[in-house]
């Protein structure tokens, strides 16, 4: 991995810009002369992405303003590499000599008496979209180690998931309004009862302090007429308390005694088994 | 980090059973350091560990493989809210059982015998008492003093019904039924729920 | 168990986040309980985790996805021993290319081909989709309909990241860019890298 310093100023120290490895060191520069050990070369080449990071490297290797690349050096620079590389017979992207191309026509361009024009304002230096390229791609290159030095799962930390003991817990089902709906309509539809059964939204309420004056009367025997009955609750109540109690007589269910007349009344289950 | 102190020996354990897929065995332990602790000792700090989480929702505890941490079984009511799969169903005898009582309490169970039009096991009705949905209020005075059945207060609070008037009135289940039963045409055909 | 202390609640946010398989948002959370606290509850409750946590081998963080306990990088080296495999290190050009599709999303190959002058091959597209980092969200209307890559909330997650804004930011290469044209004002020093 190149640890590159991003370094465009020219007053910069020196880098150490680890370009391979060889036999296991690091190699940190090549060699001035350029002569490139051949068994060294196709290391030292791997080093790079690319013509792009081939000639980042020549740059600031070179210590000069990127923003001001002198394209003669540079492109001579650049071709003798490629040079190197066709002589030992190493395959040569394409995108090498791309770049070759590249360089050798803004030199010429740079070289070429520029004709006069009425804006020059309009004028490009014709090394600005390679700066606009080698900047670009810098950028790439340090997001990419910045990226890298983010913690990672697996690499750096790993996910908790401790073990759930199921099954030890019996889950129960659940039932909604709907769910009885459901049940009801299969039920009058099977029995066809609709007619028979059909009940009154209001008759519910009947039928439910009916179970309540039922449960009054398991934990107790036998209890007075009037405490079946709570005032607060309102005449609608008494009301529906009173028919409930009527229902349970109706159907057997209680018992109403009074011994004689203005005696306390009281209410009893039928089934005797709260006979006195 | 402290490397030496057996605290740090614990938390690097702590960390490292929370972070295993499955359990981890003693030995295998051992290796998460350089220099391999004694077993007892991985043991001891293992049975400290389990100290330490006394009281949370999760424990660790032995099992055939090592040891391992797991949520204890009084959470899971928590965690199953979190499940992508549906609870399970009760069957049609149990929710129309269910719905007899509920609308026609109290009644015995040859009455939803009579209204269902089959017998009524009494697993169908075990069911309904074990969940604490209904019970019996009272017994009916005819030979054999059958138990009559209505529904709890723990049923209106699990449907989250304040009375049992907040039931859906059945004279509006029986109009959808008056719109889907046209006369000819077989009920089971009508069926189209779930 | 008593069920209405904030204490409770924690531990139940606890429990179920350290049995997840993934990141838990905070409205999957709120779903824990019956009685759903106010989201402003949980993410409090989840502040005082994180705090619970501190000094421990694991840490509970928030992600693109929801909250999630993990290990801290300082515990790895340990976790490391009792591992079968390392984890793979990525190439300079998997890295490059991951890095152009993260900051420049959505790209297309050509794309990532001209920024790093070079042809990307085509398995270090394959390596950063196996893994679920990237994948292709739809089609740039040119000749040959080339795909265009995004990033994945995977990838997001995996860097225990809440979201792209979250990224290190570019250097100020990006400010320079804007200047190139101005010949004679230095570049100045860019900051260094390590």
């Amino acid at each position: 991995m190149v640890t590159a310093a991003l370094d465009l100023a020219p007053s910069a120290e020196p880098l150490e810009v680890v370009v391979g490895r060889m036999y296991g060191q690091p190699i940190f520069d090549l060699p001035k002369d350029l002569y490139i050990p051949p068994d060294a070369l196709e290391v030292i080449l791997e080093a790079f992405e690319g013509p792009l990071d081939l000639l980042l490297y020549l740059i600031r290797k070179a210590n000069v303003n990127v923003l001001d690349i002198p394209m003669v050096p540079l492109t001579a620079q650049y071709l003798e590499y490629v040079e190197a590389m066709r002589t030992h017979n190493l395959e040569l992207a394409a995108d090498y000599l791309l770049m070759a191309a590249t360089l050798l026509e803004i030199k010429s361009r740079l070289l070429l008496p520029r004709p006069p024009r009425e804006d020059e304002a309009e004028e490009l230096d014709p090394r600005a979209e390679l700066v606009r390229r080698l900047l670009e791609y810098e950028q790439v290159k340090l997001a990419a180690m910045r990226l890298d030095e983010l913690p990672r799962v697996g690499r750096d930390f790993e996910w908790v998931g401790v073990f759930v003991a199921e099954k030890v817990v019996q889950r129960l089902p659940e039932v909604s309004l709907h769910d009885l709906q459901l049940a009801w309509l299969k039920i009058a539809r099977q029995a066809r009862l609709k007619r028979h059964h059909t009940i009154q939204r209001e008759e519910l309420s009947v039928r439910e302090h009916m179970t309540l004056i039922l449960r009054k009367l398991r934990d107790d025997a036998y209890v007075v007429f009037e405490s079946l009955f709570d005032p607060e609750l309102g005449v609608p109540s008494l009301v529906v308390s009173f028919l409930a109690t009527l229902e349970l007589v109706k159907e057997r269910l209680v018992v109403v005694t009074q011994n004689e007349a203005f005696a306390p009344i009281y209410v009893k289950r039928a089934d005797g088994s709260g006979d006195a | 980090m402290d490397l030496e102190t057996p605290e740090f020996y614990k938390r690097v354990l702590e960390t490292a059973l929370l972070a295993a897929a499955g359990p981890v065995p003693v030995s295998e332990l051992r290796r998460l350091f350089v220099e391999e602790p004694a077993p007892d000792l991985v043991r001891r700090l293992l049975i400290e560990l389990v100290d330490d989480w006394q009281g949370r929702g999760v424990e660790l505890i032995q099992t055939a493989g090592g040891w391992r941490f797991q949520t204890r079984p009084e959470y899971q009511t928590y965690l199953d809210r979190l499940k992508e799969e549906r609870p399970p169903k009760y069957s049609r005898a149990v929710l129309e059982t269910l719905a007899i009582i509920a609308y026609r309490q109290p009644v015995t169970r040859g009455d939803i015998e009579d209204i269902r039009g089959v017998m009524v096991s009494t697993n169908v009705l075990k069911t309904l008492e074990s969940r604490g949905w209904v019970d019996v209020v009272g017994h009916r005075d005819t030979p054999g003093r059958p138990g009559l059945y209505a529904t709890t207060r723990k049923f209106l609070e699990d449907l989250g019904l304040r009375s049992l008037t907040e039931l859906p009135p059945l004279t509006e289940i029986e109009r959808i039924m008056d719109l889907v039963e046209i006369p000819g045409i077989p009920a089971g055909n009508v069926e189209k729920t779930e």
